[in-house]
């Protein structure tokens, strides 16, 4: 009897599909592998009967990515996500064709609710919070108490997250110097470890850089036995003799609230942050590197303080 | 400020910096010399670069044997050399499109490869920095010169070889005549395909040893579009160096101690945008040859092809 | 020293040769021997298919028909390398020669070194120093080639193939660019090769040579052989006529004109050579309207330089040039252009035309940017075609079209196109540098006629040239250039051969009057 | 006896011959699909899909299409006046950054004064950068292709300057996350819309100024003599031509047209300036596919248009097909890298074939007329 079976079966869960576009690889230590790896950890929590993401990575030309986002939609994917802030003009033509579609966009806090779009969601990372704690342990570790940053151009995530450790720097032990060098490309790998010797040469014991690049820095920061503090992605495994610690992103704390809100019905018109507080941002330190006592402590009074706010991460 | 940039240790570290960063280019513009001094202008040798980085690098990785990645390295950027003297030579297709397409090419497949082998940035111990006894020793000249790693003074090595074989050896002759005159070389029974394609696998093989020069010796690591550009860099350092390698010596020497000055001009604090500093060692590139006074040999078979006139 | 032939070459024949290029067939069942201790003459008017013929024979070209036959055995002759091997050498027409490597790296390009991989210049050196001694080719063989005078560079060509032990040495055109004095050495090394037993195959537009230096001559035409004759039964005539078609006048008819005001004074113009030495020393000169003054004198003594000073493209370092009391020293060619100046330079196919071009482009090359051609920015197409469709009929250009690209055409036409060019402006003066170097007869005999009608124009002409009869027989009076400075001005009466021989040697009038 | 019939030569096979070695360069890259464990089937039909697929897809194509024929139409013009010009990047770039920054500074300006004012500003920046190249060459025997190298760098990093800091949208540095864009433009900066996709004016401008080049290179006194100059400097001075001028010219127009390029890229698809750090951020290598694209249309400028046409296509359609199959977007650089590399190579092919029908036909009409020549 066909007619028995619709009752039999229990409605299959709908899946929940996410559709993301990163400016870079999915693999880069960094930005984009930040929200892959998020991905990664939703779906293994919510199994891949329930949810499914499909990307597109390399993304960092925007007329591509807006094709691909309106690709996306228009394929009814629940949540098109735009991961980099690049995205935002194109996204404020894109979301209000697809009025049934959830977007979020980040890092941003602006979710156009001005312009009468009510289908962005948009997030942010406080990577300044990270840095002051970075900052702080290196300031406690410095011997020559000079510090080298290596950056790539001086902007967005890369400016905050230096604001921050030099903010770090400062309040723990002032008379650190940090020299920052601003190599002008996020692909120069050659350049970031030539900064990273120079650094070196110019005095410093402690290093810290963002970006992709820095992967060259993390190797001269490896072979002359200089610690490293890093962002973004856990870079442990690059260095497991120097590293000290990583801020690392974890957007999946954005991402269960975004999913929640679709699944009911929101589609958009809030702001979120990753950060100290809400563990969206993390401080995983080396296990194999032992911190003294005192300096885990310092930091974990500095990860208290920002997130009671009573620690103000930029100056 | 300013006056810092004169103290020892600056300029032992940009000297030191200089000679390092140098290495790359060196490698690869010396290979591009010999392929445009008969007459071929290959424009892929970022592509190159980049195969040559990752093939050594995976094998380094895997076996941890530098020596054998390096090999490796050189043989894939002969593979693609020889690709590129098929095309350009046997195919006689356009040589500046051709090798926009071998770069293309080479970007992504390392790409590619380094995702499907690798998946993630890996660290590998390649050639480790050799301090050469004795001369290592020496205060201050020993840090410039003689505590790199075996690839850097190969490099600097490679001036000398490359100088002696184009001047002192009939196949020097052979590809200096043939990227001047090919139709007068083949006239005297002189092959031009096949200096060609000697000059332009060469240039492959030390593309992708400059390339390994990077990931298993300066860099230890891989990573996506590692290069970054270099490869086009040398090349506009052999028009720099006017087709003689010891033009191409200096051009990479004083491109790369610029860009190791840029970077403590930023240390100091010199107040200059960092932008501007990263932008001095292109400017002072174009400003060096403006006021250089010298005599020009192009090649003038460059980029041509050549036919009997047959067709 | 005896010449290293190291090839027994008795005889070599083409049979039923056949050559197509896109739009010709240039050589058309050909068949051409020759024998040891021959020399052998090929003739035939620009584009009949000599260079062609010679280049498949050298294993440049593959035939579509026909075989090559050496000592009677057919042989494949796939490259030069074969060619080589089989002791066969060439002097091609354009010089096959490195500019920026020593002659001594020319001549060893391509052959096996004694030291293996390594250079062996001071060994090539040496032999070449002696081979030069033995065939009287002089030539140092440290000297890097583009600082050669033309003449030099012939000596180095016949000494590469020399060198090589070459028994059968083509020769294309080699007399095109030497003096009459750097000829009879030639031809002395020739006769001399031929009675080693070397075969020669000799190839000139000049009537002359042929009939002074070959037992055998062939005629082509429109790629095919026309008759094969033994050079001591024939004439001038007889040979001009196989190879045109038709009788050709051999002399020009020069009809009186009065000449006008001088037209283009050169006051004590000193100018710097490429050398960075001055080329020309102090010259002065005066051409009248209606005038044709001829300057002789041996290549590389300031000519080329005294006609790119006047033509605007080398700044005189000294000195005064006036067109019709106008001081116009320093120049820019356009200015020059625009106020009359003609130039028929002597590089033809470097700087006279552009290859890639076509016939109407080329023709338009100096008034492009004027009436009848342009009107405001925008080229005049309707016009371009009527104008360049007279030139080309009033210049007996042979041409497909006028869309043909210009490389298409055969040398003489291509001399034919720039006389055009240059004369349809009406030029008040005209510098006409070896204007039918490399032409075939036919061509030369028009190209004689229309400068010697441009006199009646009121055009000043300054005609350079290192073929004596042509300087003769055009000019109004006559200069000699050497090292730099005029040796004297003859009246066309006085300008005897003995006469312009001493000055070319740098003997003044006033010396030769005094002495 | 009767006549044999000839086969005719069949004269559609030339102007295939490159479609046949793109579809050599697929088949390729469908192997290395299936390593990579994707269906190459599935794959091509969402590479033609995207590109093809809806009006969206269309019109994606034709803006991808439009900064390659500005970059490409200019090329013509360089490589025609015998320069090479490798600096497209840097120079889409400044000419985006001119017309940003008219677009920041005339906010209030009606659209049929601020756009013209955007893309003269775009087009004269691509110019002074073009013309740096040409003078050094022109003046200083300074060999173009490393200057238009080291000028693409220069540019990059001019632009990181502006937008980390002089022309960094005020809304990014009072919110404290300084991302380095600009602010959107006013509305009367935007490009208009043709269609309701994102097809823009600046597509017609595009094909408007290929045909404009192709009028100054075959219809001008300016052109003829950029031409005379690329094909022969020596003669081009004989007959009073300024080389060194016309060649600065070449570079000039050429650094113009890719200026031009970047302001009709910001003006009419980003609506503002941002950068990732480098120039392909902005670019997607337009400044190299433009002249891949110059090259296949024979240095064309109206062959530039459908070759432009075809790389926008591709590029676009291999993202797409990136987007279905879930294959690397390296893959993607590699096949792009192949076509490139099969198309060139097989001009060789189509030359040949040119030839063998000409000497064919030349066979012909000897045939025609043997007879005739046999009995004298
Ligand atoms: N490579 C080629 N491709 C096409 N046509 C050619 C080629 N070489 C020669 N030709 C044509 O073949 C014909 C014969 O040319 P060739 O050079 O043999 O003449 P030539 O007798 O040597 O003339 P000249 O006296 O001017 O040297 C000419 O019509 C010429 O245009
Ligand atoms: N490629 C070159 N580069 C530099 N200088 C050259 C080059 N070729 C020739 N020259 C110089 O020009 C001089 C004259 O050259 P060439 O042999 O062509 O004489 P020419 O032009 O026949 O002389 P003229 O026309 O004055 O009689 C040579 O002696 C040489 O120094
Ligand atoms: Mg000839
Ligand atoms: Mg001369």
């Amino acid at each position: 009897q066909p007619a028995a079976a619709p009752e039999a079966t229990p409605e299959p869960v709908k899946q929940f599909r996410v559709a993301v576009v990163m400016p870079s690889q999915i693999n880069d230590l960094a930005f984009s592998q930040s929200m892959y790896d998020a991905l990664n950890v939703i779906k293994s929590e919510m199994g891949a009967e329930n949810f499914d993401f499909v990307y597109s990575e390399n993304m960092f030309v925007v007329d591509e990515a807006a094709a691909a986002i309106r690709d996306y939609a228009s394929q009814g994917y629940n949540l098109v996500i735009a991961h980099g802030s690049q995205y935002g003009s194109s996204l404020v033509e894109i979301a209000p064709d697809f009025p049934n579609t959830s977007f979020a966009w980040g890092t941003t806090v602006d979710t156009f609710t001005d312009k009468g779009i009510t289908n962005v969601f948009a997030y942010e990372a406080r990577s300044e919070q990270g840095g002051y704690v970075n900052g702080v342990i290196a300031a406690m570790m410095t011997q020559s108490n000079v510090i080298g940053v290596v950056g790539p151009i001086e902007t967005g995530d890369a400016k905050l997250y230096v604001d921050g450790f030099k903010a770090g720097v400062a309040a723990t032990k002032p008379e650190v110097v940090v020299n920052v060098n601003w190599i002008g490309s996020f692909s120069d790998v050659a350049l970031a470890s030539e900064a990273a010797q120079t650094h070196i040469n110019a005095g410093a014991d402690m290093l810290t850089g963002t970006a992709q690049m820095v992967v060259g820095a993390v190797g001269v920061a490896k072979e002359k036995g200089v610690l490293w503090f890093g962002t973004q992605s856990n870079q442990t495994s690059l260095a497991p003799e120097i590293v000290v610690a990583s801020q690392v992103y974890k957007w999946d704390v954005v991402l269960r609230q975004i999913i929640d809100l679709v699944k009911a019905g929101t589609l958009g018109g809030t702001a979120f942050q990753i950060d100290l507080a809400n563990k969206g941002e993390v401080i995983e330190y080396n296990p194999a590197f032992t911190l003294p006592a005192e300096v885990g402590q310092a930091a974990g009074a500095a990860i208290e303080g920002i997130s009671n706010g009573s620690i103000k991460a930029l100056p | 400020m300013i006056a810092d940039l004169f103290a020892a240790n600056v300029i032992i570290g940009i000297l030191t910096s200089g000679i390092r960063l140098a290495t790359p280019y060196l490698y690869a513009s010396i290979g591009e010399t010999f392929g445009q001094l008969s007459g071929v202008l290959n424009l892929g040798v970022d592509g190159m670069m980049l195969m040559g980085a990752y093939a050594g690098f995976y094998v380094t990785f895997h076996t941890g044997n530098p020596w054998l990645g390096l090999l490796v390295a050189i043989l894939v950027g002969a593979l693609m050399g020889l690709a590129m003297a098929f095309i350009s030579v046997t195919l006689k297709a356009e040589q500046g499109i051709s090798g926009i397409g071998v770069y293309l090419f080479g970007l992504g497949m390392s790409d590619l490869l380094f995702q499907k082998t690798l998946g993630t940035v890996e660290t590998v111990s390649g050639f480790a920095p050799l301090n050469i006894p004795l001369l290592s020793d020496i205060p201050v000249l020993g840090t410039v010169f003689f505590s790199h790693n075996i690839l850097v003074y190969g490099a600097f090595l490679l001036v000398p070889v490359a100088w002696f074989i184009l001047n002192k050896t009939t196949l020097g002759l052979k590809i200096k005549a043939v990227g001047q005159n090919p139709a007068a070389a083949d006239a005297l029974g002189v092959s031009v395909a096949r200096v060609r394609y000697a000059t332009v696998t060469l240039g492959g093989a030390l593309a992708g040893l400059a390339g390994a020069s990077l990931s298993i010796a300066l860099l230890n690591v891989f990573q996506q579009n590692l290069t970054s550009g270099m490869g086009f860099i040398a090349v506009a350092l052999v028009y720099f160096g006017g087709w003689t390698p010891t033009g191409v010596l200096l051009g990479s020497l004083l491109f790369s101690s610029v860009n190791a000055l840029q970077l403590w001009v930023q240390i100091l604090g010199i107040p200059i945008p960092s932008d501007f500093a990263v932008m001095m060692p292109y400017v002072l590139t174009i400003l060096a040859l403006i006021f250089a006074v010298r005599k020009v040999n192009q090649p003038a078979s460059l980029s041509k092809v050549f036919e009997r006139g047959e067709g | 020293m005896s010449l290293p032939v190291t090839h027994k070459i008795d005889s070599v024949a083409l049979r039923n040769i056949v050559k197509r290029f896109p739009g010709v067939i240039a050589s058309d069942h050909v068949n051409f021997d020759v024998k040891a201790g021959e020399i052998h003459a090929l003739l035939g008017e620009n584009g009949a298919g000599k260079t062609t013929l010679m280049r498949i024979l050298y294993g440049l070209y593959q035939p579509d028909e026909g075989e090559i036959l050496i000592n009677g055995k057919p042989v494949a002759i796939r490259s030069p390398a074969d060619s080589i091997q089989l002791g066969l050498g060439m002097i091609h027409q354009h010089f096959m020669l490195v500019p920026t490597l020593s002659v001594a790296a020319n001549v060893a390009l391509g052959l096996k070194s004694s030291r293996g991989l390594l250079l062996d210049l001071e060994v090539v050196s040496q032999r070449l120093r002696a081979l030069s001694e033995t065939y009287g080719l002089r030539v140092d063989p440290d000297a890097m080639v583009w600082q050669l005078a033309v003449g030099e560079q012939q000596r180095v060509e016949i000494l590469k193939a020399l060198y090589r032990g070459a028994a059968l040495l083509i020769l294309d055109e080699p007399t095109a660019v030497l003096t009459p004095q750097e000829v009879d050495e030639l031809f002395v090394t020739l006769r001399r090769m031929a009675a080693e037993g070397h075969s020669l195959i000799f190839i000139s537009h000049k009537l002359h040579e042929v009939l002074a230096i070959s037992h055998r001559v062939t005629v082509l035409r429109n790629g095919r052989v026309v008759q094969t004759l033994n050079t001591a039964e024939t004439s001038r005539k007889e040979l001009a006529r196989l190879m045109v078609g038709r009788e050709v006048m051999l002399r020009v008819e020069r009809p009186e004109v009065q000449f006008g005001a001088p037209r283009l004074v050169i006051k004590d113009l000193w100018v710097t050579g490429d050398k960075g030495l001055p080329a020309v020393r102090g010259t002065s000169l005066q051409i009248r309207s209606g005038e044709i003054l001829g300057i002789a004198g041996v290549s590389g003594n300031g000519q080329r330089e005294l006609a790119e000073a006047i033509a605007g493209l080398r700044k005189p370092t000294q000195g005064q040039i006036l067109i019709d009391g106008m001081d116009v020293t320093g120049w820019r060619p356009e200015k020059l252009i625009l106020n009359g100046l003609a130039y028929i330079s002597e590089e033809r196919f470097r700087d006279g035309v552009v290859k890639d071009l076509t016939v109407e482009e080329n023709l338009m090359l100096e008034q492009h940017g004027h009436a009848p051609f342009a009107r405001g920015i925008f080229l005049d197409f309707g016009r371009i075609a009527s104008h360049t469709q007279e030139m080309i009929r009033d210049f007996e250009i042979k041409t497909p079209s006028r869309q043909t690209p210009l490389r298409n055409l055969s040398g003489g036409n291509i001399q034919k196109l720039i006389l055009a060019r240059e004369l349809t402006r009406k030029p008040r003066v005209l510098i006409a540098s070896q204007p039918t170097r490399g032409v075939d007869i036919g061509s030369t005999e028009y190209i004689h006629s229309r400068l010697v009608a441009q006199r009646a124009e009121q055009t000043a002409t300054l005609l350079i040239s290192e073929d004596l009869d042509e300087i003769r027989n055009l000019s109004d009076r006559i200069a000699v250039m050497y090292e730099g400075r005029i040796m004297g001005v003859l009246e066309r009466e006085d300008a005897s051969i003995e006469k312009l021989g001493l000055m070319m040697a740098g003997v003044s009038v006033e010396s030769q009057e005094s002495g | 006896m009767e006549p044999k019939k000839r086969i005719r030569p069949i004269n559609w096979l030339g102007p295939s011959i490159p479609f046949l070695a793109a579809l050599a360069a697929f088949v390729l890259g469908a192997f290395m699909l299936l390593l990579l464990g994707a269906n190459p089937i599935e794959a091509y039909a969402a590479l033609i899909d995207g590109a093809f697929g809806s009006m969206n897809s269309i019109a994606d194509t034709v803006v991808k299409a439009t900064p390659l024929l500005f970059v490409g139409a200019g090329i013509c013009v360089a490589f025609r006046g015998g320069v090479i010009n490798i600096g497209g990047e840097g120079q889409l770039v400044v000419g985006a950054l001119a017309a940003t920054l008219a677009a920041l500074t005339f906010t209030t300006w009606p659209a049929w004064a601020l756009i013209p004012v955007c893309l003269l500003l775009g087009f004269l920046a691509g110019a002074v950068w073009g013309a740096i190249a040409g003078f050094l060459k022109a003046y200083y025997n300074v060999n173009e292709i490393l200057t238009t190298i080291m000028m693409n760098q220069i540019a990059v990093q001019l632009m990181n300057y502006l937008l980390s800091g002089p022309i960094m949208d005020p809304v990014q540095i009072e919110n404290g996350s300084f991302i380095p864009q600009t602010a959107r433009f006013p509305a009367a900066a935007d490009l208009p819309r043709l269609v309701p996709t994102r097809l823009h004016l600046g597509v017609l401008l595009a094909v408007v100024v290929a045909i404009l080049v192709w009028v100054l290179l075959w219809r001008t006194t300016l052109g003829y003599r950029i031409r005379a100059v690329g094909l022969s400097p020596a003669a081009a001075r004989r007959a009073g031509i300024r080389v060194e001028q016309y060649a600065m010219l070449a570079l000039l127009i050429s650094g113009a047209l890719a200026g031009l390029g970047g302001a009709v890229q910001v003006l009419g698809v980003n609506h503002r300036m941002f950068t990732d750090g480098s120039a392909t951020g902005f670019t997607s290598s337009a400044g190299f596919n433009g002249i891949v694209a110059a090259l296949f249309g024979q240095l064309h400028p109206l062959g530039a248009i459908p070759a432009s046409g075809l790389f926008g296509a591709m590029l676009v359609g291999a993202n797409k097909m990136q987007r279905v199959v879930q294959v690397p977007s390296a893959l993607i650089t590699a096949l792009n890298g192949l076509v490139v590399i099969f198309v060139v190579s097989s001009e060789i092919w189509r030359r040949q074939l040119a030839r063998r029908q000409e000497m064919g036909a030349m066979r012909e009409a000897a045939l025609a007329t043997a007879p005739a020549g046999e009995m004298t």
